[in-house]
């Protein structure tokens, strides 16, 4: 029986999640998800992991295995870190088993990876530096609007007309947007202007890395805005291509679950090959 | 390069003409399985029309496609379809839409599929893209592919050493190829007989180029001179239709100088001619009339540019010689504008600027091409010390829409025109 | 000297953009001469035999502040030029008697034009090579090439430079060339001992030091890190690409190995590596530099491949004579050869089954964490399923 | 009187100069972009006709003997009571349109309780606030109702949601969905009560009594002046969204060009920082534009990227300066994503730079670019004008001075605390000349 421990250190929310795997059974015991908001996300894991193992009735020592994604390279008290697209991979994977590839959105950065049944990453692909048509975007322009951000998806979905937001830079784009709020264009039209040019871009991150059949696993903060993933499988139709994306509620944690899947996993083969330092994962 | 396909407001005789020439082109291109006629692909800059009509090959310029697709507003879709399939969005969108447009089965404006091609001939002439672009189109087609390396005039001038090589290489790469794939001999009295027509057609393109020197200039030597460069410029040098295409073009222009007319535009007959301008830089394809229409509504015409010299710089009096046949292609495809170097270049702008007394310039930047934008802010800067008139730098793209930004392009135009008028009435304006 | 005080001194001249070591060696005789050139290829024996100082630019880096240099680049073409010019209007370069700008793609081609105009009563030289690698027709061509250079820089210094003295540089460059693959080699054994931002340090020091210098420095390395004692770590092996003219920040660099890469073969600075063989030091200097670039040069995105079936050769030779696991393309945004190339290469990656990433940077760039990212998950898949 | 309008319809601040015939600047009115363009041409307008009706009584009070000395003192505690009307008035109109908005079924049941908060806010906001704010020596954070009541709603909005057991998300999200209906409302009401009820606090505030008798009149006065806009120019970043026949639209560079030389006559290059433009201008003698670069398509590095800098750090874009001028040393910051700030002013604090010097780092690296798109427009020539928000902004003038400093040696520097009116100014001059000198 192995206990592991993962945490997704992103640049909103601290994702932190306990699981115990026993051979092919995981049992997952505990989830936490703490918005950031200017507190030190490394002192807000902590916080969060020590809370999640009072709740679940275990020590620090009873954890095998801590696992770090996301930014959480230096977080001091990890026993390995991994990649982004390594745990999402696997977190997706868990939560859907049929998923074949992932769409990862954030704040700032799209990723898409292709995986296999295992929750191998075979290729991805990010979005460029520059940070046009990024979450971050949809959140000022939802803000700036006046809308919560959980009642983004269902206006968008109230659209009639769309407006699509041209401007290739996010920072000229909310001028584009507030240059539409002058012409009379409705919020629902808008977000979901907002939200066709962001599933153009998915779309393309997408087909980039030869997704072309099967279920596309959406993870990360923006996951659960329904108005995105509707156009995102609008924009993958038109395109022609044979895949739905879906979500999960527990979407947001698909890293911190893989990084404590991965870290059962990776765990257990360290053990079998004869207790083997870890110093080169930590 | 081509007739728009939106219909004209006014056809003349010479814009019927071309039509049908490429209208035609596009017909021997896309019967080749019937006819059994052989394509080779190769491109504007150092194009060897003449060599090939040796070889009763037909000519297929990809750039040409991609500007057709361009100005269809298909070329966004093909660019979007290549990158898709992995092509970086920081390279050269003709290379990309070429791709994109390979991936979409090939079709023609005619609606009918091109042949693969039979023959990459591969003119490096101006710019490096061109040799990936061939290396790409060779990993998909597995053909044969000729390259035909032009030296760059790095010192501005053309050497014997330089020349050498391009022969050589013709003698010994190009036509022994070009007779493995046609299986027709060479006979360079047939050459000879193509480049006479050659030499014909570039005075009258000349003659008309240079007609901007007129006030009120008859043409713009920019958005209609990428008509009249056409056939010149793509598979019509050396037959005996672009000689008639010139000198039909050269008694239509005749005729608007003895009117005192100014150039047409896609809306009749510009009106006042307010500012006479130099263009550096290739066009917009996508948002072609949006682009030309923000110079004629306010009146203002290009009286030259360089970009009409990438297909050969004839004005500065480079004409195709039939006693030197080899020679003379040499001469030529080490000639094209993008093979000369930045001083050079610069001197021919500053050149046009008083020929033509042009007001001011304007390079319009083009994204994808570094052959011609890398040094442009530099040229502007040269420009605006040698001869005092203001320059003004705008940024587009040659077929990718995503990088035209209508306000943007506007915003500056009409800061520049104003800037113009600004200057020309400036001291009655600061008198407050 | 162990490695950590050879390296001190590499960083050192890493970071000085004043180019202090060149100005020293040049004021140390007056009848000195500096000759510049940027990457990727030029003969630098030429160079060497005429008496002066090999001095390889290769941008600014992420150490430059660039005001000038963005004043004459749009913001799609790559940092190099710009901060090559910032070099040189801030009088950086102001030492340098001349300039070679060898053909690698347009921007360079262009900026050898520029720096005509910018810099007049200076040696520019544009410096063409040959994409026809047949004896008559490219090797002549090239051949003819050298010579004008051999000129020019007689012209130059006033002396004639001698084919004995040609002789001479090509052996000394030979050595080069043997010890720079040494070093190479090493990294390749035992990457741990010898991570990859040393060697890069140790290169571009060969960039601005006397290639006699630079010789003496790559033996005590040599044998300084036989010494070395570290552990291997739990890393994958990779290969890069595409990095052979903007060269990435060396934070980058590291990057790369914290995320569990082990780099074992790169196109970093080649002109250290353009030739795989020693050039022969008899019969006709000229002509054998020339024979050497037709059949001796590695393979790069800035020359064209004659046949189709050898396009990626080159890299795949690299990743199996190295037994690296994967290939990480990076690529100087922006740029041309490189990026153009790509898809043809990672084509014939998948054929082979030679897993690759790609990404793109700057030589500014300021942002490792997506390198690391993608470098790290490349490391993860390679690691969690080998 | 005839007065010329120029309104400056900027990518963050509308701006408007009010001209006499003379060419002498009468009013200068500022208000948020972040609205509807019309709307904030009508403000600004409004404004500047305000400060416009000022600049009269100054002129008038300035004939009494009876308060030589004291016109200064006088008019500061009009406008600032003046603004302190404002406010209060604007925060009523909040308060009712949050109320409005509490509706829907995602508040089902919990609407008392959401009012009642509210209420409670505002009524802090009122009773506290109003009166810190609008202290005689009190320092505001911004000019505009937006932010003055938004820092303060935030503060108070956090405790009252804690004491009320509701979350404070939900009382934010009031917020954002009425300001922008608040502010989308020009203000309403009387003007002239609204100085008479000023002039009434001042009275009360001032040290000593001063003779209402004596002032009654002059102020009436002015009061009675009948301010007629002849001509109005528009220019800026929206102006093609003006209701304005094209003759009435100037391009903003040479409004720009034309402002800077209007107040320094010997300006030969200005630099403007804007919301999300950066331009480099070159003019004559005349105040002509010869040679002009802006930054497209790039937000990069333009005035918003301090704004979202100013964001992240939950600080006001007044407070910035200030606090990267206590940097020891400067962090190399290259990347000038404005999208981006955050990220890496994220990436330094992890990396345990400190904040001041992270913010000179970034300061520098603004001006950084601006220096490149100067240079891009011709370099530096003597003498050199800074306009634009930025130009408030200290630290950024210490990073220019020093840049231009070792770029272009020893330059005069022109920066006025109105220069974020630069290009309205010009534009006004336009109208002024389009009709005295037509
Ligand atoms: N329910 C939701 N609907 C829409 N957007 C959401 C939702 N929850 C979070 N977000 C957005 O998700 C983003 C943060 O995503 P996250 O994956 O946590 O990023 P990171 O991993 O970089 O912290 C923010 O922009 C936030 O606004
Ligand atoms: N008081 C201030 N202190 C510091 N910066 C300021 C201040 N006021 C405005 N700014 C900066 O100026 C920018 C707005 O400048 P402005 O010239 O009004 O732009 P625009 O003309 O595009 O609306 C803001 O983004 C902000 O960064
Ligand atoms: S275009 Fe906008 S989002 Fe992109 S780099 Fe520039 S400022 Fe950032
Ligand atoms: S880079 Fe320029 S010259 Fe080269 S293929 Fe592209 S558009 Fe043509
Ligand atoms: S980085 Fe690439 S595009 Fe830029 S100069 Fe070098 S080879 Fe050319």
């Amino acid at each position: 029986m192995t206990i592991t421990a993962g945490i997704d250190i992103g640049t909103g929310a601290v994702k932190t999640v306990l699981f115990r795997v026993e051979g092919d059974k995981t049992e997952w015991l505990g989830k936490r998800n703490d918005r950031i908001r200017q507190r030190d996300p490394f002192k807000l894991a902590e916080e969060a992991y020590h809370a999640l193992l009072e709740e679940a009735g275990l020590k620090a020592s009873d954890v095998d295995y801590v696992a770090t994604t996301g930014e959480g390279e230096s977080l001091h008290f990890h026993t390995g870190h991994f990649y982004s697209m390594t745990t999402h991979a696997r977190g997706a994977v868990y939560l859907n088993p049929e998923a074949r590839a992932v769409l990862d959105i954030g704040a700032l950065h799209g990723r898409a990876i292709r995986n296999d049944e295992r929750g191998k990453v075979e290729t991805y692909k990010m979005t460029s530096q520059c940070a046009s048509g990024s979450g971050q975007f949809l959140e000022n322009i939802a803000r700036y609007l006046g809308i919560a951000q959980d009642e983004i998806g269902s206006l968008s979905n109230q659209a009639d007309n769309p407006e699509v937001v041209s401007s290739i830079c996010a920072v000229l784009a909310e001028t584009d947007v507030i240059n539409m709020v002058s012409r009379g264009i409705t919020a629902p039209n808008i977000l979901k202007g907002i939200h066709i040019s962001m599933a153009g871009r998915l779309a393309k991150l997408l087909k980039s890395i030869g997704a072309r059949e099967g279920v596309v696993l959406c993870t990360g903060g923006l996951a659960l805005d329904e108005g995105l993933l509707n156009t995102l499988n609008e924009s993958v139709k038109e395109q022609k291509m044979n895949v739905t994306a879906f979500n999960h509620p527990d979407s947001p944690f698909a890293g911190a679950i893989g990084a404590a899947l991965w870290g059962a996993f990776r765990h257990e083969k360290l053990a079998r090959l004869g207790g083997q330092q870890l110093a080169a994962a930590a | 390069m081509s007739a728009a396909t939106s219909p004209e407001v006014i056809k003349e005789p010479s814009m019927v003409k071309q039509k049908e020439m490429i209208a035609g082109n596009y017909d021997r291109l896309t019967g080749t399985k019937e006819s059994g006629e052989k394509v080779v692909s190769t491109f504007v800059p150092g194009n060897l029309n003449e060599l090939i009509m040796c070889f009763d090959m037909v000519n297929n310029l990809p750039e040409t496609n991609a500007i057709q697709n361009g100005m269809r507003k298909v070329s966004g879709g093909m660019i979007m379809d290549a990158e898709k399939a992995g092509h970086s969005e920081d390279v050269c969108t003709y290379v990309k839409a070429d791709i994109g447009m390979m991936g979409r089965g090939n079709i023609a404006p005619n609606g009918k599929p091109m042949p693969a091609p039979d023959m990459l001939l591969l003119s490096y002439t101006g710019c490096f893209t061109f040799m990936k672009w061939f290396e790409l189109l060779r990993h998909e087609y597995k053909c044969p592919t000729v390259m035909l390396q032009i030296p760059y005039q790095g010192d501005g001038k053309i050497t014997k050493n330089m020349r050498d090589f391009v022969v050589k290489q013709l003698k010994e790469e190009v036509i022994p190829m070009f007779e493995k794939v046609s299986g027709v001999k060479f006979d360079i009295d047939r050459l000879r007989e193509y480049l006479k027509n050659s030499a014909k057609a570039e005075d009258n393109l000349v003659w008309v180029l240079e007609s901007a020197k007129n006030r009120p200039s008859p043409i713009d030597a920019y958005f209609g001179g990428v008509y009249y460069i056409g056939p010149m410029f793509t598979a019509f040098r050396g037959t005996t239709d672009a000689v008639e295409y010139y000198d039909l073009v050269r008694k239509e222009i005749e005729q608007r100088i003895r009117e005192g007319k100014g150039p047409i535009t896609p809306e009749g007959d510009m009106k006042e001619e307010k500012y006479r301008l130099v263009v550096e830089g290739p066009p917009n394809w996508t948002s072609f009339r949006e682009f030309w229409k923000l110079f004629y509504d306010e009146g203002a015409v290009v009286v030259a540019s360089s970009y009409t010299k990438v297909g050969g710089l004839y004005d500065q009096g480079f004409r195709h010689d039939p006693n030197d046949p080899l020679g003379t292609l040499a001469d030529y495809c080490l000639g094209c504008y993008t093979n000369n170097n930045l001083p050079q270049r610069v001197e021919l702008l500053e050149k046009y600027m008083n020929d033509y007394q042009a007001d001011g310039l304007l390079i319009n930047s083009i994204k994808s091409c570094n052959s011609f934008s890398a040094g442009q802010l530099l040229m502007m800067r040269e420009i605006e010390k040698r001869t005092g008139k203001p320059a003004a730098f705008i940024e587009t793209d040659l077929v990718d829409p995503r990088y035209f930004s209508h306000a943007n392009v506007k915003n500056r135009l009409e800061s520049y025109f104003q800037m113009v008028d600004q200057k020309r009435s400036g001291a009655s304006l600061a008198a407050a | 000297m162990s490695t950590a005080d050879i390296i001190a001194r590499c960083e050192a001249l890493y970071e000085d953009l004043d180019f202090t070591a060149a100005r020293k060696w040049k004021e140390a005789d007056p009848s000195r001469k500096v000759i510049a050139y940027m990457p990727v290829y030029v003969p630098r024996e030429i160079i060497h035999a005429a008496g002066m100082l090999p001095l390889g630019i290769m941008g600014g880096g992420d150490g430059l502040e660039v005001i000038h240099g963005d004043a004459y680049y749009q913001s799609y073409i790559c940092r190099i030029p710009r901060s090559t010019i910032e070099l040189g209007l801030s009088k950086r370069m102001d030492f340098v008697d001349g300039m070679l700008f060898p053909s690698i793609c347009d921007v360079i081609r262009n900026l050898s034009g520029m720096w005509k105009l910018l810099f007049p009563g200076k040696y520019v030289r544009y410096f063409d090579v040959p994409q026809n690698y047949r004896d008559d027709v490219g090797g002549s061509y090239y051949t003819n090439e050298l010579n004008e250079l051999r000129e020019g820089l007689e012209h130059l210094s006033g002396r004639k430079i001698t084919d004995d003295a040609l002789r001479a540089s090509i052996a000394v460059y030979n050595e080069n060339r043997r010890l720079v693959q040494a070093v190479y080699g090493m990294r390749s054994r035992e990457p741990w001992k010898v991570p990859s931002s040393e060697v890069y340090l140790l290169m571009r020091a060969g960039l601005v030091l006397p290639v006699e210098e630079h010789n003496q420095m790559l033996s005590e390395y040599l044998a300084a890190a036989e010494n070395v004692k570290a552990s291997k770590r739990d890393n994958c092996r990779v290969v890069i690409n595409g990095s052979f003219c903007e060269q990435p920040p060396l934070n980058l660099i590291k990057s790369i190995e914290l995320a569990g890469c082990y780099i074992v073969d790169d196109d970093y600075m080649i002109v250290h590596r353009w030739l795989r063989n020693p050039v022969s030091t008899g019969g006709d200097p000229m002509q054998n530099l020339s024979l050497a670039f037709l059949h001796e040069s590695i393979a790069t995105a800035a020359k064209y491949d004659d046949k189709e079936e050898d396009k990626g050769k080159y890299l795949l030779e690299q990743v199996r004579s190295n037994a690296a696991e994967g290939v990480i393309f990076a690529a100087p945004s922006f740029c041309d050869p490189a990026l153009l190339e790509r898809p043809m290469l990672a084509d014939r990656c998948s054929e082979h089954n030679v897993p690759y990433i790609s990404f793109k940077y700057a030589e500014n760039s300021g942002q490792m964490q997506p390198i690391r990212e993608q470098a790290g998950t490349f490391a993860d898949s390679i690691k969690l399923w080998s | 009187m005839e007065c010329f309008v120029g309104i400056d319809l900027g990518s963050t601040t509308t701006k408007a100069v009010v001209m006499d015939d003379k060419g002498q600047v009468l009013g200068r009115g500022i208000t948020n972009s972040r609205s509807n363009y019309d709307t904030a041409a009508r403000v600004s307008k409004l404004e500047a006709f305000i400060d416009a009706r000022l600049s009269l009584i100054r002129r008038e009070l300035e004939k009494v003997p009876a308060v030589a000395g004291r016109v200064d003192e006088i008019l500061a505690g009009l406008t600032r009571n003046f603004r302190r009307e404002q406010f209060v008035e604007q925060l009523g109109d909040l308060e009712q349109t949050c109320i409005a908005n509490v509706e829907g079924p995602r508040f089902a049941g919990k609407e008392k309780v959401i009012v009642g908060a509210l209420t409670e806010v505002f009524r802090r906001l009122r009773e506290e606030e109003a009166d810190k704010l609008f202290a005689p020596t009190a320092q505001r954070k911004s000019d505009f109702f937006r932010d003055l009541a938004g820092s303060r709603f935030m503060q108070i909005g956090e405790e009252v949601a804690r004491d009320a057991g509701i979350p404070f998300d939900t009382l934010l999200h009031m917020y954002d969905k009425s300001i922008i209906e608040v502010e989308n409302r020009p203000p309403s009401g009387d003007m002239n009560r609204k100085f008479r009820t000023a002039m009434e606090r001042v009275r009360g505030e001032m040290s000593s009594a001063l003779d209402t008798a004596a002032l009654g009149a002059p102020i009436d006065a002015a009061l009675d002046v009948d301010m007629v806009e002849r001509y109005v120019v528009g220019t800026g970043y929206g102006r093609v969204r003006l209701p304005f026949p094209k003759e009435h639209i100037r391009s903003e560079i040479l409004c720009h060009g034309l402002g800077a030389h209007l107040m320094y006559p010997k300006t030969r290059t200005v630099l403007d920082i804007g919301g999300q433009d950066t331009k480099g201008i070159q003019i004559d003698e005349k105040g002509i534009v010869v040679n002009f670069q802006m930054n497209d398509r790039c937000a990069a590095g333009t005035g918003r990227y301090l704004g979202y800098v100013a964001d992240e750090m939950n600080m006001g874009l007044h407070e910035l300066g200030p606090l990267a001028m206590k940097a020891t040393k400067s962090i190399r910051i290259n990347s000038t994503c404005t999208v981006f700030a955050g990220a890496e002013l994220r990436d330094r604090l992890a990396l345990g730079d400190k904040r001041e010097d992270i913010l000179a780092g970034l300061h520098r690296a603004i001006m950084l670019r601006a220096m490149s798109i100067i240079s891009r427009s011709g370099g530096i020539t003597d003498e050199f004008t800074f306009t634009g928000g930025v130009a408030k902004n200290e630290a950024a003038v210490k990073e220019l001075r020093q840049l231009v400093k070792e770029n272009y040696g020893e330059v005069k520097i022109n920066i006025d605390p109105d220069s974020i009116y630069t290009g309205a100014l010009g534009a006004s001059e336009f109208a002024r000349r389009a009709v005295v000198e037509a």
